[in-house]
């Protein structure tokens, strides 16, 4: 039994949704902190305040990350969970596990830590919620030791993730779950040793359907897109209307480009303006599914709002052969300049998004490397305070 | 830190993906044809080779045990071959080959308290955050919360049609790591009060140059307090991002009576039909009001009606208010339009209605 | 003759357009201002460089504007232009003018000027194009003696000006001549005594057709709009397809809120959702009408773009019915609050637009006592930087 | 300022304008029907009772003598009671009951050199500014580049169809007094170096700390230059604005080969059918070049040859840009898209592509 009554708590076992207050029930007779944890939480019911603090900076041997150090400043009335900070472990690409592994990762958190979890952190990993200073390194040792290793946290790139593309998905562009794997490993140090101004997040998906929310979530979104025709089965989208389907009102209407045309028998789409929305596909997915020549875009710089309000990631590169090895080695080498860029620019605590907006997205290419196209903006500049370059700038530009 | 082991692994990143695919899925990928959606919480893909792979998707409180894990390890077991995987947001999914599987399963979920739902069905899992449970800064809960609206719009979770997905986020504080600011309806913890300061500890506990450059309205200047060096805020300039707490926690804003919960709609992120999307403010205010929030439920709640009410086919909530405008989303739903609902940030004119395109 | 050769403005008397250069012609033998300027303006022609410079403030007894002073940097070559001011006299409303009105101006202006014009300046004025100060003040009695007066120049109320409206439009929705007019006697003082932080303008355009632009150049635009049913003659629509109009694609789709049906045989229009916008109006004048419940969409804020960016006028009071004397008087309150609050908190050079940018639009309603309306916002904040009140603020704010 | 006359008027406004009405419109004010275009440069417009009002518009340089007055009165008197009047952008109407007078009228009128045009005809008068005939601050002529560009463009004027209204406007420095931001088509004097500095007067002519203080960019700061109070312009932070020129005339910016004009395009002003738009970026800089301002008159040519090509009916620039995508519109115009192009001003990141919303 926790310590205390937790009445109000308990008023969110009831109603059909799973209970977070059960499963701390399910743990707490046999951990302690689980006991306090919820004791804690009831006082801050009652009291409407969380008690949480940040404090002195906790982790494991040679990372710089992967550990929010968290304690109670209600040490001594809970002081089971005096240190409660989090592991962040790098999930699996699009978190697919099995029964096993599930129970390898379950057997160690009851050794180590409050046998509480979530699964996932908004960022992605597996997030194991309490544990005190002393379990975190023989935790990560029982953790490598399986084969798991530990994400993000601090200024550093964080724990990449991807939508399950190409595993479960008939419209992922590109192999957003091998790509995800190949850039975790590739930036294990950028991962595990925060050397930048600020956090980066990759995220892959592999359509403009966006499951993983990559263009407001990440300094770095990959979406899948193609460049060539829709494919159409016409005979599917008749089959569509044969089972009632206004294709109309469902797909034409919706268009945004005005570029589908229905006449009863077929469909027509003028794919030279198709924006690649995925609206018609999503509607229509036995009839209709993006074309063969397919790859990315790749877009810049979202984030959440502190301090200069949140951004969404916007083109950088229009398209990019995600499924070609040579555009990949293009695109690390991009990231690279990125980095440096930022490394040699960014203010402590600016991320790359907020960057690019102090510094000019002309400046930004410049000190990348990549030149101007016009599907980098949803229009040219409006106010005539042009920064000319002098000549020999612009030949060095070149 | 601890002692490390002899022999330190590192750096080994996660397991490779592969050696968790179903077998099914390792020859199908890259090869599905198509989806359908069997039923609330169900659907299958077809391979180019006709194979057929069932999902069945439950709920999840996010917060587990590792109690579940067993539980759903089990339960994989007894279906589908020890295969399961999550979502983005946070639900469960079991890869079955047997369509017979299917309502077994179902079953077992249901009587364990997972019940299926989310594919095919507007409302899925609120995409949430830390709260009192383990944040230092939030100024609400977010589990609390998320159970109980989510309670409530169980039926469309459970299938009950809206006119399209509708995503819900929740972030317990303005830094928003449930990246709420591209949801249908946000749910955003927020301080309305300046932060208190603690002159005797500030100077051992922060770095007083770092103090006053987080701020972003330069809120906060030096000041020599009782011969202590400290900072002093300018009330009138502070909006309560608590940029300056995260920096030196000898700011701190938590406050019982003046914490609260705002209401944000209309973001999408997809690229579906229109353009991604931010959220934007319908409800400046709502009191924190545990265990149940009831003022937060009901305010989803009617925003969710009134759209059922009145959206087209395919329309999220954005695309619906464009359509029909900002004032009629405010007297549809009854929501006070306030002088907080005019943005005064930095692209503040952007948000000015520039034309005369209104509707009487 | 002029002093010098022009060949260069002489290319410019080739073409079909009417001819500036071939005006400087009509004037140059009689008057030698026009000599020095066409000479100066071929020494800028070659020289690709102006060569105007402005200098010590000139003006008319008792007015502080209406008056441009203008001298020459080649005084020496060009005497006759060392001064070269310009005078800006309000024009009547809508540009309206008997042929015996146009005479005694050019008699005036011939007498005292270089009989040189511009109908009209970019404000609406009648702009006398190159004045010696000593000509100043005789001219300017002569004006008023025939019944014209200054316009504005400087931080004052500028000249107000309209469309022709109910002159001459069958869109008008309200008498836009007519309340040009009472604005400019009413507010003389503000116009010819500077006394503002900057410039603030007044244009009043009949309908959202806007043809003096005024969203665009006027810190206070007045738009007439409607509040009712558009007025169908479905007689003359069905004229309109029969002569060949394609009412489906030039109107319906046309639409920017899709509230128009066409089921070949009448038009059905969906007012409730209809924005105002003219187009179905505007493309079957003979059909379709504005509503019978007229007034105007008060917005507020344009300019050019020195020095945070141009302005277009946002929303401040949705519908107003200015054919009310009442509402008008309001308006007029409403008006000199604005003025008070600018004089008030606005800086040196200031306009109203950035005025609100700066101190925020919830401010200033509080300011000058207006409440928040959702018509004056595209879209409420994305960011979650709200200022809270406290409660006495609030209670003030009542 | 020279003594004033015995008996001063002062503050009479301007004339009432009924006393310029012509009788037609006294009887029809307010009761106007409809309006037809006849042919381009004619309409007339029908009243209540029947009656009928011919316009009769006709191109006007702007800057016109006395002796043009004279002459729009003599024609005035001869087909139209004397009745007349000026448009918006600066085109001149004879108002005639007599629809008998109309063409004897426009013979006049084109005998005199003011062919008669712009109603019904999608490119009106260019709406301009001083330019070298009159300001100080110009970076470009106004009436010479006018002339060239409506010599080239009077098939437009006299009635070929165009998709829509082209507004054409040019202001010869950034003051814009043309007002320029909004037009489908705008010439721009600009400035491209950062000002001299005549450190010689300057403490003389201007007041420092006004300089100083002018600047959007904070490019100027105090500094002594040999003894003398002065300033000193931060070059790469000067984006040539002439803001501070307009205060202190000891900072001149007009340079005969850093001087030139550069185009928008996609502005728009009316409601119709989409909410009014600022103009765009469409070329950065074309050189001065006295009297015809060849590349000026081609380039505005080349966008309105592409526009007519593709738009669709009833499309301004803009809205048939925004259409297309702007990625199509320097495609197909083969303007070339650099880093200028690209916002880096207040507002910048509200214009990059926040979406995957591409054609390729
Ligand atoms: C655990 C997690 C929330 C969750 O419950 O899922 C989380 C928790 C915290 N976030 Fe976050 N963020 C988490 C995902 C996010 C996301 C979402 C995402 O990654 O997709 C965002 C928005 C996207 C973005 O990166 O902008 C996010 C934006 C922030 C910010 C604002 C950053 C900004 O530039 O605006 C902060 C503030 C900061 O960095 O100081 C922050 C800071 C924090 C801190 C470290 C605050 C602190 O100093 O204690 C939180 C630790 C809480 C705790 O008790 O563990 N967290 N944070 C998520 C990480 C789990 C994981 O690794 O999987
Ligand atoms: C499993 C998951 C990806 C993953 O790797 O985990 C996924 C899977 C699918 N998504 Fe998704 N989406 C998933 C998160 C998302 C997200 C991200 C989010 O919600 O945070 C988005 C963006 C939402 C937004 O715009 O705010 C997303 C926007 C879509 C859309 C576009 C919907 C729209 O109209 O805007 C589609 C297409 C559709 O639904 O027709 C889609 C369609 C699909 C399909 C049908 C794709 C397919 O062919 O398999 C998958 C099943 C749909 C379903 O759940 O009914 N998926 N999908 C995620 C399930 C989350 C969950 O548990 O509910
Ligand atoms: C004469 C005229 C241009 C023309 O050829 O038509 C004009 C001429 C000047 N304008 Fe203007 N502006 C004229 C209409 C405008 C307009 C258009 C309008 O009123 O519709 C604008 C844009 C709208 C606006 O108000 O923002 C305009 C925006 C400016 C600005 C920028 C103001 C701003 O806030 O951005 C300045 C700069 C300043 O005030 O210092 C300016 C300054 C000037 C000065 C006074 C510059 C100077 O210090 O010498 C110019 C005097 C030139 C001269 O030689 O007479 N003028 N000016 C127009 C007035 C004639 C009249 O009274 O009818
Ligand atoms: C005479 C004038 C008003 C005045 O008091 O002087 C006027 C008069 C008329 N305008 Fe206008 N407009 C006049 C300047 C404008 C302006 C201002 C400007 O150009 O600077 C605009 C805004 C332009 C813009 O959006 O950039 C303007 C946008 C319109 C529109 C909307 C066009 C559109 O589709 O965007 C209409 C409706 C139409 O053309 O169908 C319109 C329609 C009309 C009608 C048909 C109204 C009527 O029923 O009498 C008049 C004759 C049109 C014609 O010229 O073909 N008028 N009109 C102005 C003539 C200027 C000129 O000499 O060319
Ligand atoms: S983002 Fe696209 S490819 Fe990935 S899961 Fe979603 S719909 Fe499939
Ligand atoms: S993908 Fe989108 S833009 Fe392209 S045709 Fe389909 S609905 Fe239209
Ligand atoms: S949103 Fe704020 S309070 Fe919630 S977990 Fe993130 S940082 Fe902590
Ligand atoms: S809460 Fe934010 S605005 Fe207020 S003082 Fe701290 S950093 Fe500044
Ligand atoms: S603004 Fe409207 S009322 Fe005025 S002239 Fe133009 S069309 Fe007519
Ligand atoms: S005025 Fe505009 S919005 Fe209204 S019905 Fe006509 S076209 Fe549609
Ligand atoms: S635009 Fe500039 S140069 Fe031209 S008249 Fe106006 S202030 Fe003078
Ligand atoms: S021209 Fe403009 S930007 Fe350059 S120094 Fe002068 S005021 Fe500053």
């Amino acid at each position: 039994m926790a310590k205390r009554d937790t009445p109000m708590l308990d008023e969110l076992l009831k109603g059909p949704y799973p209970s977070f207050v059960k499963e701390l029930y399910k743990v707490q007779e046999r951990k302690p902190m689980v006991q306090d944890l919820l004791g804690q939480l009831e006082d801050s019911y009652e009291e409407r305040i969380g008690h949480w603090k940040h404090g002195g900076i906790v982790g494991v041997m040679g990372y710089g990350g992967g550990v929010i150090g968290r304690y109670s400043d209600l040490q001594e009335k809970y002081p089971a969970v005096a240190h409660f900070h989090t592991m962040r472990i790098n999930q699996p690409a699009a978190w697919f596990y099995t029964s096993d592994a599930l129970r390898t990762l379950a057997d160690i958190w009851e050794k180590h830590g409050s046998g509480l979890t979530n699964m996932h952190g908004s960022t992605g990993d597996i997030v194991l919620l309490g544990c005190k200073t002393d379990d975190l390194e023989p935790c990560f040792a029982d953790l490598t030791a399986a084969g798991f290793d530990l994400g993000g946290s601090g200024s550093c790139m964080r724990t990449p993730s991807c939508c399950l593309g190409k595993a479960r998905c008939e419209w992922a562009c590109y192999d957003t779950m091998k790509l995800c794997y190949e850039f975790t490993q590739e930036f294990q140090d950028e991962l595990h040793r925060p050397a930048f101004p600020y956090k980066f997040k990759f995220k892959f998906s592999g359509c403009p359907n966006d499951c993983v929310a990559s263009i407001a979530r990440a300094d770095m979104s990959l979406i899948g897109t193609w460049k060539d025709e829709i494919q159409v089965d016409q005979a599917a989208v008749a089959d569509y209307a044969k089972g009632g389907m206004d294709i109309v009102s469902d797909v034409v209407m919706n268009c945004p480009s005005k570029c589908i045309k229905y006449n009863g028998n077929g469909i027509e789409i003028d794919d030279h303006e198709c924006v690649h929305c995925m609206h018609c596909i999503n509607a229509m997915p036995k009839a209709l599914a993006p074309g063969k020549e397919r790859g990315a875009t790749i877009l810049l710089g979202s984030k959440a709002p502190i301090m200069e309000g949140a951004l969404l990631s916007s083109v950088l590169v229009p398209f990019i052969d995600l499924n070609d090895e040579d555009e990949i080695e293009d695109l690390k080498e991009l990231i690279g300049n990125i980095w440096d860029f930022w490394d040699e620019h960014g203010r402590n605590r600016e991320r790359v998004g907020e960057l690019i907006q102090r510094v000019g997205m002309a400046t930004f290419l410049d000190g990348i490397g990549l030149d101007p196209e016009p599907e980098m903006v949803s229009a040219p500049r409006d106010n005539p305070y042009i920064f000319f370059q002098d000549e020999e700038e612009e030949e060095d530009d070149e | 830190m601890s002692e490390a082991p002899a022999k330190r692994i590192t750096d080994i990143g996660p397991p490779h993906y592969e050696k968790f695919l179903p077998p099914m899925v390792k020859e199908n990928y890259g090869k599905w044809k198509f989806h359908e959606i069997v039923k609330p919480g169900v659907m299958f893909h077809q391979g180019e080779t006709g194979d057929k792979l069932f999902t069945v998707r439950a709920a999840s409180p996010r917060l587990i045990a590792v109690d579940t894990f067993r539980l759903f390890a089990d339960l994989a077991d007894k279906y589908c071959d020890g295969y399961l995987r999550f979502t983005s947001r946070n639900n469960v999914e079991f890869l079955l080959t047997e369509e017979a599987n299917i309502d077994p399963l179902i079953a077992d979920l249901d009587k364990e308290g997972f019940p299926v739902g989310s594919i095919g069905a507007p409302v899925s899992n609120i995409v949430h955050t830390q709260g009192w449970v383990h944040c230092h800064s939030a100024a609400t809960d977010a589990s609390g919360i998320v159970k109980a609206v989510m309670d409530d719009l169980m039926p469309y979770f459970q299938g009950k049609e809206l006119p399209a997905k509708t995503r819900v986020a929740l972030a317990c504080c303005l830094n928003m790591c449930g990246a709420v600011h591209c949801s249908d309806i946000a749910i955003l913890g927020i301080h309305t009060k300046p932060p208190a300061t603690n002159h005797d500890n500030l100077a051992k506990q922060c770095e007083i140059p770092t103090t006053v450059s987080s701020c972003p309205t330069g809120a906060i200047r030096t000041a020599d307090v009782d011969g202590k060096k400290s900072v002093e805020i300018q009330d009138d300039l502070c909006m309560y991002c608590a940029n300056c707490y995260t920096v030196c926690p000898a700011l701190p804003l938590n406050n019982p009576e003046t914490d609260g919960v705002s209401i944000w709609v209309g973001g999408k992120v997809s690229n579906a039909r229109s353009e991604p999307k931010f959220s934007k403010l319908a409800i400046p205010f709502l009191p924190n009001n545990p265990p149940r929030w009831p003022e937060v439920v009901e305010a989803v709640r009617n925003i969710i009606d009134v759209y059922a009410a009145g959206a087209r086919k395919y329309e999220r909530i954005g695309e619906w208010i464009e359509r029909i405008g900002w004032p009629k989303f405010f007297k549809l739903t009854g929501i006070e339009f306030t002088r907080y609902h005019i943005d005064d940030f930095k692209h503040a004119g952007w948000t000015y209605k520039r034309s005369t395109h209104l509707k009487f």
